[in-house]
């Protein structure tokens, strides 16, 4: 159905360095296939290319990319708008900011009908509200009428999938649309899109940098790294057993595990029955419900649970920027620190890194010299090296910047380190290797974490303990081999049945 | 996306009908203003006048205190006699009048068939109500608006068109008094709506816009041409462009550098501002107490160079309180009193105690050009001899209650008319009992000479004993005085008849198209 | 980024070369500025004066090259008042909101709400004309706009992390506003000066052309603007001379403060 | 509809902030009127009968109210100079500021928005850079020196107007806007100077969003995306700062009736202020302040109808 042989993409830009390398793929109708690497391995661009919607001033492309036998990059820019939205269809990463905020969700699901058919409005309304119901959105009449902003995250995804479907189109491509979603959501996303592939014989091009979700999907996946397809063929044999080196890395990153460490060293942190309210303008809404549990020294505490469970309010219980709260908080030692998701957002983007690190000694009175030198033998520790000190945040990459983070909080001598989705906005391979700083810092430190995140796999493969949050409670907690093997709560047993499946 | 492309070139159309239609029209409507005199209708002549600041004063005549009010309201009303160009006294509202031998009882005949704007006869009781108003006979209306008429003892009806005026104490000057208008008794809005017996009738007024006379058909003089006059309230600074735009056809109180940039497209009429122009200085402040200090600097200031750089050249200069359309009291002898002569003005300086001169300060209303240019070019001459002159500007607001009633200052720039047509209304202000005497200056001998003119009995001694008191004005140097300015009116080339009169007044009766 | 390099590169030589002539101007003058010449009134443009002379035969240049100097003095300290008060109420308010937000807030309102004119009026009437008493009544008047701009700054920055964390390094409220957070508003702030440089410069020239800002002898562009009208058609040069070098200092600075706010801001 | 109502209240307490102020300036304003009345007739016993008269002599804190009490029922007082009340010299003076603000913005409506989207739409060709470069340019120009050039060259030198000729809209309604054209032209350019530019950079920042990518993702062209999408996003903005000038262009319609001899509140507001006219200016005051109030208030109603992600009662954020 779609052939894409000896592909080969030079950006023309000063430097006119070549992205795509002698691409080969083809994806028979019905199938669905996925492209998995990290970021700037290519795989989004490939997907764009498929799709024409790459600045053709911009990009040279070579080689040739078939659909049902037409070959696409010889197609001018009108042919290729004939195609855009009746045979090709696409699906974003970022649902909300992916729909037109001003524009009510029917018109937008509509406009693909409006573009290649020649429907009246009240047909093409039909065709709008039959398609919002196969994507199994209720009361898809009421939604017709609605704003993006008014819907969820998972809504948002689902009507994008209801505009890329409602054109019946050959092929469907998918750019990472599960990414920003939560597990439970994700789950769902998945299976409908399985769904709409077999009930309108449209394939997929499925683009994605998650392991767990291309396994779930696709029939077959290709590899890629820098722009070259280093693997590809029957999802089960990728994952069985890898050929190239790469891709094995890539698969072992999902069994690993750590040694269990049972410590009963004494407490770092104790809260008991905490009760915590926030502001939002001027009404005052309680997030936290009784929750009590404690940490221990050198031990990694998880927090799991869905976004808007009160995650993060604890986080700011915890180090005490949220002081309305009532039940005890005890701390042992010096005041915790914390490192966010963003390190852009966490890091002030005016200063340079030196003087980053300084500020808190700076605060504290310590002298200048002896703030260089607890500035440089940090670095050190958390695997930065000089040359980066005279660096603004936005200088550094990801991974260098969480690295910041980290030094930031450490040079303090904290006991305690909340860690708020730390790794949840990196690639993978910038995961495992800040997630095994953490680790290192435990073991050499004596350093103890409170681990919040949604990524059950992150949290099975760092914690020794978790604790399952929902709407505010603490519904359960324990080991996490315990939580994993044999969860209590209903709604635990479905996180780890989800998480169970990346295993 | 059908609606999305409408909404803009909808827009894009508006705006383009609407700058073609606007133009378009404004074009054709406009050019042909300059050449056919905007609405020159055939039945008259219709004229606009330019003013620089607008009547914001009451239009009732005996309240108008501005002088510029004044000068409109010549056209609207009349007197019992009203002056004509040469400053004598001729026959209004009163057919004839007979002054008894002991000139205390005055007795007027009023004009057969007389009418008032609205066309209401003028009757005895109409004159008798007000003289009585403007000397504060009246019951509801008891404060003095003519302070001259304190002298008079009784106003009465002889019969229905004779009425007798007989005041307590002989005054040479008080027919000219009686220039004040005849008003229909009981008409309560003069303020706003006036109504009098002169040759132009009120039609209307816009506040900053204009002021709209038309002729007054039962006139009972000679009929003026004009038909129609708009008198357009336009700012200081865009009188050249409204005359050479054709806005206005004839514009009074010009700067010479105002006349020069129009003297191409208008005729342009020179007389005297007939005012006396001066440094008015403080005598009760140091060092300005000291008449040696005066002296020397009246003998620091050149006139001439004052006239040449911002009068053009133009103007009379002055030696004291009067000025030359007054022929029989002016003293053309005291103009060069003090002879320009900067070495002798710092050499009486030193003598006076004061080798390297002093801080003044002058302060000076910012609204006249006149007065903004003439204290820089002062500034620049008594630097010349030392003294440090200081400009501080105010609004003329600030000017009349600091400078003119409170009386704080040191030196000021500024011209002071005659409000009625006496040389008392000029020396008076210097007698030491005077409430606004602006020099505070006192001298037992002035005061005696201006005793003397108020209550002479024949012309001659009348006239001796003010230029008495203009000479001692001058020999004490109570003020640097400087000159008469001139008045350059612009008026529009086919047009001519604009005469001057002693006192601030634009007459327009006398205004009539060029014979061919 | 090229493009806004233009803007800072052609903005700063532009200001260079204005704030070189009005410096030269404070000491040196072709003419001295006040001198009167009667021989030589509303001369054109000539070797011997540049710009021509006025109707008090005074070189234009001269006037020209001093009023420009008082035009900028007045305008810098307008903006730099307006700016430090500004930011002061800015940040608290931005900051900590609250009641104390909401008064300096409706105070800031009545400002804007007030005929600029007037205020400046009364101020100067109230103490006198002269050129502080301009700069303290046009520095009032640019309060209400660098606050709010502030504001809305420091009200997104306390949501950020970055401010989070100062509060855990232990770092004081104050600390907080001025060090932390200030820098972050730096391109918002330059393109507020470059703006309230272009409206001071026009606020004082308003002020002096309709008579009531710089009073003679102080020289001032605004006045010799009014001036000139009435020599409009037979000495152009006088108003047009005085009306470019308004535009010439305003572009100047416009152009130097969005150029160097463009580059220093993240979002272009 | 409480935020309205919160809102409303906070804008009575401005104005009322802006009467004591405008009040009290006059308290502090040198010269008094009666003084200004008198000129140089002034005598003490005139003067004290005068002030008697005009209730002058009370403490400040009764004539304030007494004023603020006429104000509200609607009688401004008698104006000290033209002794009428100031009720009819403000209807007769607002329709033609109001015609020279009204019209400016209409000019500046629809010139700046096509621009603005001609310009976007032709991003980087060489009218785009030159009209970049006039725009810098036509935003540093002060209108009133924009007048003065206009005077000269459209008035006296082209013959398009007649400088000082202003004819009133009740005598010929077309050739007293013919006349208002180029006032109204000259208070506009600067500021269509700023409309483009901020309405371009919005239009850029929008192109730049998801949305855009995925719309071209159903086939949609680039023009098209602008008018159906583009366009209404990028319009919010330049609204409010529309709402947000007209205030600025009525103030700036004091300046410029002076040049162009244009009979309006601002020639009335600056005479008024010179000859301590008391009522009128306080009018006047009370008026521009009530109106510049209303626009802030008009555009914050604005940005919430049109952009719909902000719910009605929510504080907009500023």
């Amino acid at each position: 159905m779609l052939e894409i042989k000896g592909l080969k993409l030079t950006f023309q830009g000063s430097s006119g360095f070549e992205v795509i390398h002698n691409m080969n793929l083809a994806i028979e109708e019905g199938e669905i296939v996925g492209i998995v690497g990290e970021s700037g391995s290519g795989k989004t661009t490939a997907a764009l290319s498929v799709a024409g919607l790459l600045d053709r001033r911009k990009v040279q492309a070579e080689g040739s990319i078939l659909l049902d036998g037409m070959e696409l990059l010889s197609c001018s820019e009108t042919e290729y708008q004939k195609i855009r939205g009746r045979s090709i269809s696409m699906v974003f990463q970022e649902p909300l900011s992916s729909l037109d905020p001003l524009m009510k969700i029917g018109h937008q699901v509509e406009e693909a009908l409006k573009l290649h058919t020649n429907l009246n409005r009240k047909q093409r309304r039909q065709a709008a509200i039959g398609a919002l119901r196969s994507v199994e959105l209720s009361d898809p009449e009421l939604i017709y009428e609605k704003y993006p902003h008014e819907l969820s995250g998972g809504m948002c995804q689902r009507v994008m999938l209801a505009a890329a479907i409602v054109t019946h189109p050959r092929l469907l491509i998918a750019d990472e649309p599960t990414t920003a979603l939560d597990v439970s959501v994700q789950a769902q996303i998945l299976s409908l899109i399985r769904r709409l592939s077999q009930e309108y014989r449209m394939s997929v091009l499925f683009i994605s940098h998650d392991l767990g979700v291309i396994r779930m999907l696709c029939d077959r996946v290709a590899v890629m790294r820098d722009g070259y397809v280093v693997e590809q063929g029957r999802t089960q044999d990728i994952f069985e057993h890898p050929a190239h080196a790469y891709t094995r890395t890539l698969v072992a990153k999902i069994q690993k595990r750590n040694d269990f460490l049972e410590t009963d060293r004494d407490p770092v942190l104790k809260l008991e029955k905490v009760n915590a309210f926030y502001r939002n303008g001027r009404n005052r809404r309680q997030a936290l419900y009784d929750v009590s549990f404690e940490i221990r020294r050198g031990e990694i505490l998880g927090l799991v649970g869905e976004s808007g469970c009160g995650k993060s309010t604890t986080a700011k219980v915890i180090t005490g920027i949220l002081p309305d709260y009532t039940g005890t908080v005890e701390r042992y030692g010096v005041r915790p620190q914390m490192v966010f998701q963003d390190p852009l957002s966490s890091l002030n983007p005016s200063k340079n890194i030196s003087w980053l690190l300084e500020e808190p000694l700076r605060i504290a009175g310590v002298s200048k010299l002896s703030r260089r030198e607890s500035v440089r033998n940090i670095l050190g520790r958390v695997g930065l090296s000089e040359e980066h000190l005279r660096r603004r945040p936005a200088e550094l990459s990801g991974g260098q910047r969480q690295r910041v983070a980290i030094a930031a909080a450490l040079i303090q001598r904290p006991a305690l380190i909340v860690a708020d989705e730390p790794v949840s906005a990196l690639d993978v391979t910038i995961q495992t290797q800040i997630l095994d700083l953490m680790l290192e810092l435990k073991r050499e430190l004596g350093l103890s974490y409170l681990f919040i995140s949604h990524d059950l796999g992150v949290i099975y493969r760092i914690c020794d303990r978790v604790m399952i949050m929902r709407e505010g409670r603490i519904i359960e907690q324990g080991s996490v081999l315990e939580i994993y093997q044999h969860p209590k709560e209903s709604y635990t047993k479905r996180l780890a049945s989800l998480a169970g499946e990346i295993q | 996306m059908k609606k999305g492309r409408r909404f803009a070139a909808l827009l894009m159309l508006i705006s383009a009908v609407l700058t073609v239609a606007l133009s378009g029209c404004s074009g054709d409507r406009a050019g042909t203003a300059s050449e056919d005199d905007i609405s020159n209708t055939p039945a008259g002549l219709a004229i606009n006048v330019g003013l620089a600041k607008d009547l914001d004063d009451s239009l009732d005549p005996h309240k108008t205190v501005s002088a510029g009010t004044k000068e409109v309201l010549f056209n609207v009303f009349e007197g019992l006699v009203k002056p004509d160009s040469d400053g004598n006294l001729i026959p209004a509202v009163a057919e004839s009048y007979v002054i008894s031998d002991d000139r205390l009882t005055y007795t007027f005949t009023i004009r057969e068939g007389i009418l008032f704007h609205n066309g209401d006869p003028v009757t005895a009781d109409d004159v008798i109500y007000s003289i009585k108003r403007c000397a504060g006979m009246l019951e509801e209306e008891p404060e003095a608006l003519v302070t001259a008429f304190s002298v008079i003892t009784d106003v009465y009806a002889e019969d229905d068109r004779t009425v007798v005026i007989s005041i307590a104490s002989p005054d040479l000057e008080f027919l000219s008094y009686l220039t004040s208008a005849i008003i229909p008794e009981g008409y309560t809005d003069q303020a706003t709506a006036p109504v009098g017996t002169g040759p132009f009738q009120f039609v209307s007024r816009s506040a900053q816009e204009n002021i709209v006379l038309k002729r007054f058909d039962e006139y009972w003089g000679e009929k003026p041409e004009v038909t129609d006059v708009t008198f357009k309230i336009i700012t200081q600074d865009t009188i050249v462009t409204s005359l050479r735009s054709g806005a206005i056809d004839l514009c009074a109180h010009l700067t010479p550098a105002q006349a020069a940039e129009v003297s191409g497209q208008f005729d342009i009429v020179k007389g005297g501002m007939n005012s006396v122009y001066g440094v008015y200085l403080n005598n009760s402040v140091e060092p300005l107490n000291n008449v040696e200090v005066r002296r020397a600097l009246c003998h620091a200031i050149n006139v001439e160079d004052i006239m040449a750089l911002v009068f053009d050249g133009e103007g009379t200069p002055v030696g004291s309180s009067m000025y030359p359309a007054f022929g029989k009291y002016f003293c053309e002898e005291l103009t060069g009193y003090y002879e320009y002569d900067p070495d002798k003005a710092m050499q009486m300086l030193a003598d006076a105690g004061y080798p390297d001169g002093f801080d003044l300060k002058l302060t000076v209303a910012s609204n006249y050009t006149q007065y903004v240019e003439t204290a820089q070019v002062v500034v620049e001459q008594l630097r010349a001899v030392g003294v440090n002159a200081e400009i501080e500007m105010i609004d003329w607001g600030t000017w009349v209650s600091e400078v003119y009633a409170n009386r704080n200052y040191e030196a000021t720039i500024v011209d002071f008319d005659a409000s009625t047509m006496t040389a008392r209304a000029l020396l008076e202000r210097f007698t030491s009992g005077y409430a606004k005497n602006i020099s505070y200056f006192s001298d037992e001998e002035y005061d005696a000479s201006f005793a003397e003119a108020i209550s002479a009995t024949t012309d001659e001694e009348q006239i001796a004993a003010y230029k008495r008191c203009q000479e001692i004005l001058t020999e004490q140097a109570a003020n640097i005085y400087l000159m008469d300015m001139p008045d350059m009116v612009a008026i529009r080339s086919d047009l001519e008849g604009y005469e001057f009169y002693p006192i601030f007044v634009v007459d327009l009766s006398k205004i009539h198209v060029k014979a061919e | 980024m090229k493009r806004y390099h233009i803007y800072t590169k052609a903005g700063g030589i532009l200001s260079a070369v204005m704030i070189l002539l009005i410096v030269v101007a404070m000491f040196w003058t072709p003419y001295d500025a006040t001198a009167t010449n009667s021989a030589a009134k509303l001369s054109p443009p000539s070797l011997a004066h540049l710009l021509g002379t006025d109707n008090l035969g005074r070189d234009i240049l001269s006037r020209v090259l001093e009023g420009a100097g008082t035009t900028l003095l007045i305008a810098v300290l307008t903006v730099a008042m307006g700016a430090v008060l500004g930011i002061l109420i800015g940040a608290f308010t931005g900051y900590y909101g609250g009641p104390l937000d909401n008064i300096l807030m409706r105070i800031c309102d009545t400002i804007t709400a007030f005929p600029s004119f007037l205020l400046a009026l009364a101020i100067v009437s109230i103490l006198g004309s002269g050129t502080y008493h301009v700069v303290l009544a046009l520095g009032l008047l640019f309060i209400p706009s660098f606050a709010r701009i502030v504001r809305g700054e420091y009200a997104r920055a306390a949501t950020q992390a970055y401010v989070d964390n100062a509060k855990l390094m232990g770092a004081g409220a104050l600390r907080i506003m001025f060090v932390h957070i200030l820098p972050n508003t730096k391109s918002v702030l330059l393109s507020a000066i470059a703006i309230g440089f272009n409206n001071a410069v026009l606020a004082e020239a308003s002020m002096s052309y309709l008579g009531i800002g710089v009073q003679p002898p102080d020289p001032s562009l605004g006045r010799m603007l009014s001036e000139s009208q009435t020599y409009l058609l037979s000495a152009p040069w006088y108003a047009i001379s005085a009306g470019v070098v308004i535009i010439l200092l305003i572009l100047g600075f416009t152009l130097l403060g969005e150029g160097l706010a463009k580059e220093s801001g993240q979002n272009a | 509809m409480r935020y309205f109502l919160k809102k409303i209240i906070s804008l009575i307490i401005t104005l009322l902030l802006v009467s004591f102020l405008a009040f009290l300036t006059f308290q502090l304003i040198s010269g008094d009127p009666v003084t200004q009345m008198l000129g140089t007739e002034y005598t003490e016993e005139m003067a004290a009968h005068l002030r008697a008269q005009l209730g002058l002599d009370d403490p400040f804190p009764i004539r304030y109210f007494r004023w603020l009490g006429g104000f509200i029922t609607g009688d401004f007082g008698t104006s000290y100079s033209y002794n009428v009340p100031v009720s009819s010299l403000l209807s007769d003076k607002l329709p033609v500021t109001g015609l020279l603000s009204a019209f400016s913005f209409v000019l500046l409506v629809s010139i700046s928005i096509p621009l603005g989207i001609w310009l976007a739409a032709h991003e980087d060709s060489i009218p785009d850079k030159i009209f970049t470069a006039l725009n810098q340019i036509a935003m540093s120009i002060p209108p009133f020196f924009l007048g003065i050039m206009m005077t000269l060259v459209f008035g006296l030198m082209l013959h398009l107007f007649v400088p000082g000729n202003y004819i009133s809209y009740q005598e010929n309604f077309g050739a007293s806007l013919a006349y208002l054209l180029f006032p109204a032209i000259a208070i506009a350019i600067p500021k269509i100077a700023m409309t483009v530019k901020l309405f371009k950079s919005s239009l850029h920042a929008e192109y730049r969003r998801d949305y855009v990518r995925t719309a071209l993702s159903r086939g949609s062209t680039r023009r098209r995306i602008l008018y159906s999408h583009v366009l209404r996003n990028a319009i919010i903005p330049v609204v409010t700062f529309l709402a947000l000038t007209i205030p600025e262009i009525v103030a700036g319609s004091i300046i410029i009736e002076q040049v162009f001899t244009v009979p309006g509140l601002g020639r009335l507001l600056v005479s008024s202020i010179l000859n301590r006219d008391y009522p009128v200016v306080c009018a006047i005051v009370m008026l521009i302040a009530a109106l510049v109030i209303l626009m802030n208030f008009l555009a914050d109603i604005l940005y919430r109808i049109i952009d719909p992600r902000i719910r009605i009662d929510q504080e907009a954020s500023k």
